[in-house]
């Protein structure tokens, strides 16, 4: 079967860093798939060469059968390529419930000038959302007001409105308090089921790995060192050494 | 003609280059240090001016040696710069560093507004100049053409020197490498244990200066009147530009470029000469928007 | 019932035109709003204008003012920007009931201005601006000029030229970047091209308006060394241009014609060499060969004198020169009005035919509106007399010989002029 | 309630002040015209960037208006005021086309540096665009009568004050809808905006040709009451003075920006009255009192306050 994300001899390096050596790479539809390795290890880069906001030096990338190596972050995302941050990108001055709203109608592209936004998006697919992330309490809150582990879910959840094929995330669970991890990756692998989302998320939480991957890739200095089963990828010599520092 | 037309244009480039130089020198040092681009310091231009000439109003009573004709020149402008620097930095700059740049922009251009009315009330609407330092120097001879030994020697000179100066004792001096380091990341050095307000003060101070120098310097070659202030505002503001915001080296290139091309303008195409700067200035940030000599950073993510 | 309504119709009217007749008391004062520059480069120009106005205005008021009612002048600065001083103009005259305004100095000024005056239907005496288009493009009611323009000043100009320089081959000019530096350039190579067909102009600058630096153009007019160099800048600017021109020798190589330097003798002082062909915008001189010893001049010149420390200039004459136009018009008017306070209207009606004297010659009112103002032009020479260059070998060229007749315009006229017109026996030199 | 009411508030205000004193009219309809100058400036400021050259649109459309009753002399007051509107979008269309790249201060330079050139290029070639002493333009007619100085301006104030209204009803919907959120997101976090799908510089743009048309409409305005344009309309100070308005009135609500106006004009009109000459050394310090004891204006004290009034 064809893959979803195809990746060929990807190369990248910022002066003596190799952050990308030409790996090959394919993910399937359906696939869950973590992604593991060392900080610098090359797992933002890799994200960010996938949704075009960094230029590979050589290499391709094509998604859903069309190379998008060249095109820039709007548009992959237009061909269905969500992506959650790292340090979770929000607009600090406006509530959760209007940035769910722009999302929404970000979908369609047409922004109105005239009809308010509230009435551009449809309150009960908003509502919904809140609902799914659980922020329906703080809806009219400033997203500057709110705590880590929520702006993780709310700029998730930015990028599930979008109702992408394939999700990239990184690190979600990163900066939220151990007990709200494993609440906060159900809530979102829960959204994905949902929606059949295809996804691949960047995690250190071996626990959370193990539990929600159906696939995982290790990342050692810009290579694939490892990569299939959760199983398979954990006892993997390297890996133990050099990732999970057994 | 032509050959001599280019020689011409060089000259007259250089002598307009060199306090075109001093005023952006200033204008980009605060903003490398500070990220603060101050709108007001045109103004410092003028008052500097202004200043050189009542102190030589009041401290060279006899104008008969260059010596007592310069040092007036100098004194106003250092005493001159000192004075709005230290107050303006401590009233005023160093309690909007973490306001967002509009707010920045609009502080200094308040600032502006201030000392423009300021030095109306001080030094009056009347034209004021002291050519006394040109008069002593007397000319040069340059084929047909007569050149103010001052303007043609005397100012190039100085911009060399400071421009010397400043980049040797930033990579020499103890202050100098702090500047540098406050410049390249304010939180790190400051970490590190810079005094981050010491190095902002002093570094407005200097700024201040140069701009109020060049002011000075300019004095006895012009008249001061009011407005010169916003005028050289924006035209110290286009070679910044031109520059990059931060790049010494590069002011210096870019008052020399604007400067040759106002020259050349007056003679090949005079209509356009009070064009020029700002047409490079669009040029130069149509092409690349930090300038030439600067690099861009992307935000991470 | 019809009857009645056509009656009382009637009435109404009769008594709406009988209105302006008497409706007009004679006010307690009447309020003149002067526009000058208090600030900028033009103040060295504008500042003895408004001390002259003061003192003039102060010798009217104490003699019982005009018919009774003393004059109360409000002063407007020019410095602030045509758009500012719009905004100044149009207060005075709306809000505070000013009747009569004196606008302006910068041609510039007088094309915003009078169009406003003609509006607001208050009288506009333009006291010493130097455009000619205003008055030949349009015939205004309610404003007129109590001073000569720029086509007698510069057409005198190039016959003082051609006569203290009969064969000269090249020619330069350097002129500010507004209405007057253009215009003034425009008559006065046409004017020279008419009398002089062989000149070439080897350069034309126009620095802007309020320039304080000139090394480049300087430069490049030494590179050029042109036979004569006109300039007819004035104020601040002109004091700079011969600064910065004497500091480099540029005044010595070339002759210089300057009309309106007359106003910066005494600023610049040794720096102008002899020789420099000079103007005065009118016939204005504290050394005139004919008003010098002329009680009235010469008592004006040393209260002048008192009150400023300095010598009187052109735009001083030409304030004294605009108040008594204003003084004689309204005693015109009055007279023809059977005594009783006239109404501007009638004011500006009798200003077009008036024939008023300042401090010097007699200026005569045209029915456009536009004053016949005699033109001199001299010499420059260093006297131990005075520490600063007085002007000899002084021409007066009659205002009715080198203005334009009433209804033709400028540019056309003086291609018409011939040399012959220079042997004039009205002219007079000393 | 009480943004909701306030530029009804205004434009009453300004009608009767101007019957009761004629000669308010003039100061008035300059003021509510700056008005929109600094409206279309606090577009942009929501979006946080600062413009110092937007003087440059109004000088334009002011240049274009006088340039047309010049050439066609009967042509219509209301014909003029439309042209000046055109003359603002379309330049800002253009002009946004190259600016809408940049952020920060290289935004407020380019600008700057533009309507530089445009006072540069006005200042000079005198015999096309009368350089420093700028074009008159004669009293044309308004909705095909020729009206003498008073109804003139009694008619401009009326229109003004009704387009006051207008603007802020219809900016407040801009605000509010998806366009208007989008902008305010660009000041926040553009790279979201981009992983949204939403192109940031494609709505900055909107927002900036917006903002150009409204100094469009002001310029024009300004160039009616005035009879005169001059390249002052467009030097870097100008833009400085529409960029203070802004923030004077505050960007919350765009009724700030005639609060802002009328309030700078008072300023002024105060200023040069008992303290002459000294006018901008007043606005100066108060300018430096409002960035750190009211930095989101007047206005914003006006939302407050009914946000409060809705919540008890």
């Amino acid at each position: 079967m064809q893959s979803l994300l195809q990746i060929r001899g990807l190369t990248l390096s910022f002066g003596a860093v190799v952050v990308a050596a030409g790996y090959d790479f394919d993910l399937h539809a359906n696939e869950r798939l973590a992604v593991i390795g060392a900080n610098g290890a090359g797992k933002t880069t890799f994200i960010n060469m996938v949704t075009g906001y960094i230029k590979p030096n050589a290499g391709t990338i094509s998604f859903d059968g069309r190379d998008i190596t060249k095109l820039n972050p709007r548009e992959i995302v237009r061909l269905g390529v969500g992506r959650s941050f790292q340090l979770p990108q929000l607009f600090l001055e406006q509530t959760v419930r209007e940035s769910i709203e722009l999302s929404v109608v970000a979908r369609s592209r047409r922004l109105s000038m005239f009809t308010p936004l509230a009435a551009s998006a449809s309150s009960k697919e908003v509502d919904h959302v809140l609902e799914v992330v659980g922020l329906t309490a703080r809806a009219h809150e400033l997203c500057s007001s709110l705590p880590e582990g929520h702006r993780k879910l709310l700029d998730v959840a930015m990028a599930l409105v979008l109702q992408p094929k394939l999700l990239i995330m990184d690190e979600p669970t990163s900066g939220v308090a151990a007990d709200e991890k494993h609440p906060l990756m159900a809530t979102i692998m829960g959204a994905l089921a949902e929606r059949k989302v295809t996804s691949i998320f960047v995690e250190h939480d071996v626990d959370i790995v193990n539990k929600y991957a159906t696939r995982v890739a290790a990342w050692i200095s810009g290579r694939i060192a490892a990569d299939g089963s959760p199983e398979k990828v954990m006892n993997d010599p390297e890996v133990r050494s050099v990732v999970l520092g057994h | 003609m032509n050959s001599s037309l280019l020689l011409l244009g060089l000259l007259d480039g250089i002598t307009q280059a060199a306090v075109l130089f001093l005023v952006a020198l200033g204008m980009t040092l605060i903003f490398g240090v500070m990220r603060i681009l101050n709108v007001a310091h045109g103004s410092f231009y003028a008052f500097g001016g202004y200043a050189a000439a009542s102190a030589s109003v009041y401290l060279a009573s006899s104008g008969e040696s260059l010596g007592a004709a310069l040092m007036p020149l100098l004194a106003g402008a250092v005493v001159m710069g000192l004075l709005l620097g230290a107050i303006i930095e401590f009233g005023l700059v160093r309690r909007i560093l973490n306001m967002d740049p509009a707010m920045q922009l609009l502080a200094t251009f308040a600032v502006f507004m201030v000392l423009e009315d300021l030095q109306r009330l001080i030094w009056g609407v009347n034209p004021v100049s002291i050519s006394a330092a040109v008069d002593l120097m007397g000319t040069v001879k340059v084929g047909a053409v007569n050149y103010n030994a001052y303007q043609l020697l005397l100012l190039p000179a100085v911009a060399v020197v400071i421009y010397f100066g400043l980049t040797l004792s930033l990579g020499r001096t103890k202050f100098g490498r702090q500047i540098l380091a406050v410049t390249h990341n304010r939180e790190v050095s400051m970490a590190m244990g810079i005094n981050a307000k010491r190095v902002g003060l002093l570094t407005f101070c200097i700024g201040a200066i140069l701009g109020t120098l060049g002011g000075a310097l300019a004095a006895p070659t012009t008249s001061l009147v009011p407005g010169i202030g916003g005028d050289m505002m924006v035209l110290s503001f286009a070679v910044v530009a031109v520059a990059g915001l931060g790049q010494i080296t590069g002011t210096a290139i870019a008052a020399i470029l604007i400067g040759m091309a106002k020259a050349f303008a007056v003679y090949l195409f005079p209509e356009v000469e009070v064009l020029v700067p700002y047409l490079i200035m669009v040029l130069v940030l149509l092409w690349r928007p930090e300038g030439l000599f600067a690099v861009a950073q992307a935000r991470r993510v | 019932m019809h009857g009645t309504l056509k009656v009382s119709i009637a009435g109404l009217s009769l008594v709406a035109c009988l209105v302006p007749g008497y409706a007009q008391q004679k006010p307690a004062e009447l309020k003149i709003a002067m526009t000058t520059f208090l600030s900028g480069p033009a103040s060295v120009f504008g500042v003895p204008g408004k001390a002259a106005a003061e003192l003039a205005i102060e010798e009217l008021n104490a003699a019982g003012g005009i018919n009774g009612v003393p004059i109360k002048p409000i002063f407007l600065d020019e410095g602030v920007g045509s758009d500012k001083l719009l905004s100044e103009y149009r207060r005075v005259v709306q809000e505070e009931g000013v009747k009569v305004t004196l606008a302006s100095i910068s041609s510039g000024n007088c094309n915003a201005l009078a169009p406003v005056a003609e509006d607001l239907k208050v009288l506009n005496v333009m006291w010493d601006c130097g455009t000619e288009k205003l008055l030949e493009n349009r015939r205004f009611k309610y404003v007129v000029r109590s001073q000569g323009n720029g086509t007698s000043e510069m057409v005198a100009s190039v016959y003082k030229l051609l006569q203290v320089k009969p064969d000269f081959k090249t020619i330069a000019v350097i002129n500010q970047d507004y209405a007057w530096g253009r215009d003034s350039w425009e008559l006065f190579s046409t004017t020279l091209k008419a009398l002089k067909p062989d000149v070439k102009v080897v350069a034309e600058l126009f620095p802007k308006f309020g320039a304080t630096d000139f090394s480049s153009e300087i430069s490049r007019l030494q590179a050029l060394s042109p036979d004569v160099i006109l300039s007819t800048s004035w104020g601040g600017e002109l004091d700079t241009l011969i600064r910065q021109a004497g500091q480099r020798g540029l005044l010595k190589n070339g002759t210089w014609i300057l009309p309106l330097a007359e106003s910066s003798l005494e600023r610049v002082g040794k720096v102008l060499p002899d020789g420099v062909i000079v103007g005065m915008r009118g016939d204005h001189y504290f050394l005139h060969p004919e008003n010098k010893d002329e009680p009235k001049h010469k008592a004006f010149v040393e209260k002048y004198r008192a009150k400023t420390k300095q010598y009187p200039i052109y735009p001083v004459y030409h304030a004294v020169a605009a108040i008594q136009s204003v003084v004689d018009g309204y005693n015109t008017a009055i007279k023809a009005n059977g005594g009783k306070w006239p109404t501007t209207e009638q004011v500006a009606e009798a200003m077009h035919t008036i024939t008023f004297k300042g401090l010097t010659r007699p200026v005569t009112m045209r029915e456009d509106g536009q004053g016949l103002e005699d033109q001199m032009l001299g010499v420059t020479k260093m006297t131990p007399a005075y520490p600063f260059p007085v002007i000899e070998s002084l021409t007066i060229y009659p205002g009715a010989l080198v203005t334009n007749p009433v209804g033709t315009k400028s540019p056309e006229w003086v291609k018409t002029l011939k040399p012959e017109a220079m042997k004039d026996s009205r002219i007079k030199s000393f | 309630m009480a943004v909701r009411f306030t530029p009804w508030l205004i434009a009453i205000a300004a009608l009767v002040l101007g019957i009761l004193f004629p000669w308010l009219k003039t100061p008035l309809i300059i003021a509510l015209s700056y008005g929109f100058a600094a409206l279309g400036v606090s577009i942009l400021i929501r979006a946080g960037q600062v413009s110092f050259g937007h003087a440059g649109f109004t000088c334009l459309a002011g240049y274009a208006a006088a340039a047309i009753s010049r050439t066609w002399p009967a042509t219509d007051a209301l014909v003029l005021l439309l042209a000046g509107v055109l003359c603002g979008l379309v330049s800002g269309a253009v002009v946004g086309l190259f600016v809408a790249r940049y952020r920060a201060i290289f935004f407020g330079m380019l600008n700057l540096a533009l309507s530089m050139v445009l006072f540069a290029v006005l200042g000079k070639f005198y015999h096309i665009t009368g350089g420093t002493d700028g074009l008159r333009l004669e009293r044309p007619p308004l909705a095909g009568m020729a009206l003498e100085r008073a109804p003139f301006e009694t008619a401009l104030l009326a229109i003004v004050a009704v387009l006051v209204v207008v603007a802020c009803w219809a900016i407040r919907r801009f605000y509010a809808a998806p366009m208007g959120q989008a902008l305010i997101a660009i000041k926040t976090n553009e790279v979201r905006l981009e992983y949204l799908g939403l192109s940031a510089r494609r709505v900055f743009w909107t927002g900036y040709v917006i903002s150009a048309t409204l100094c469009g409409f002001s310029g024009a305005m300004f160039a009616l009451i005035q009879g005169l344009v001059t390249p002052e309309m467009g030097y870097w100070v100008r833009s400085g003075e529409f960029v203070f308005i802004a923030i004077l009135g505050g960007a919350a609500h765009p009724v700030g920006a005639f609060i802002g106006a009328l309030g700078f004009e008072t300023l002024k009109l105060v200023a040069s009255a008992v303290m002459t000459g000294i006018w901008q050394l007043v606005i100066g310090v108060v300018l430096l009192i409002l960035i750190f004891v009211a930095p989101n204006g007047l206005s914003a004290i006006l939302v407050r306050f009914e946000r409060r009034t809705r919540t008890v």
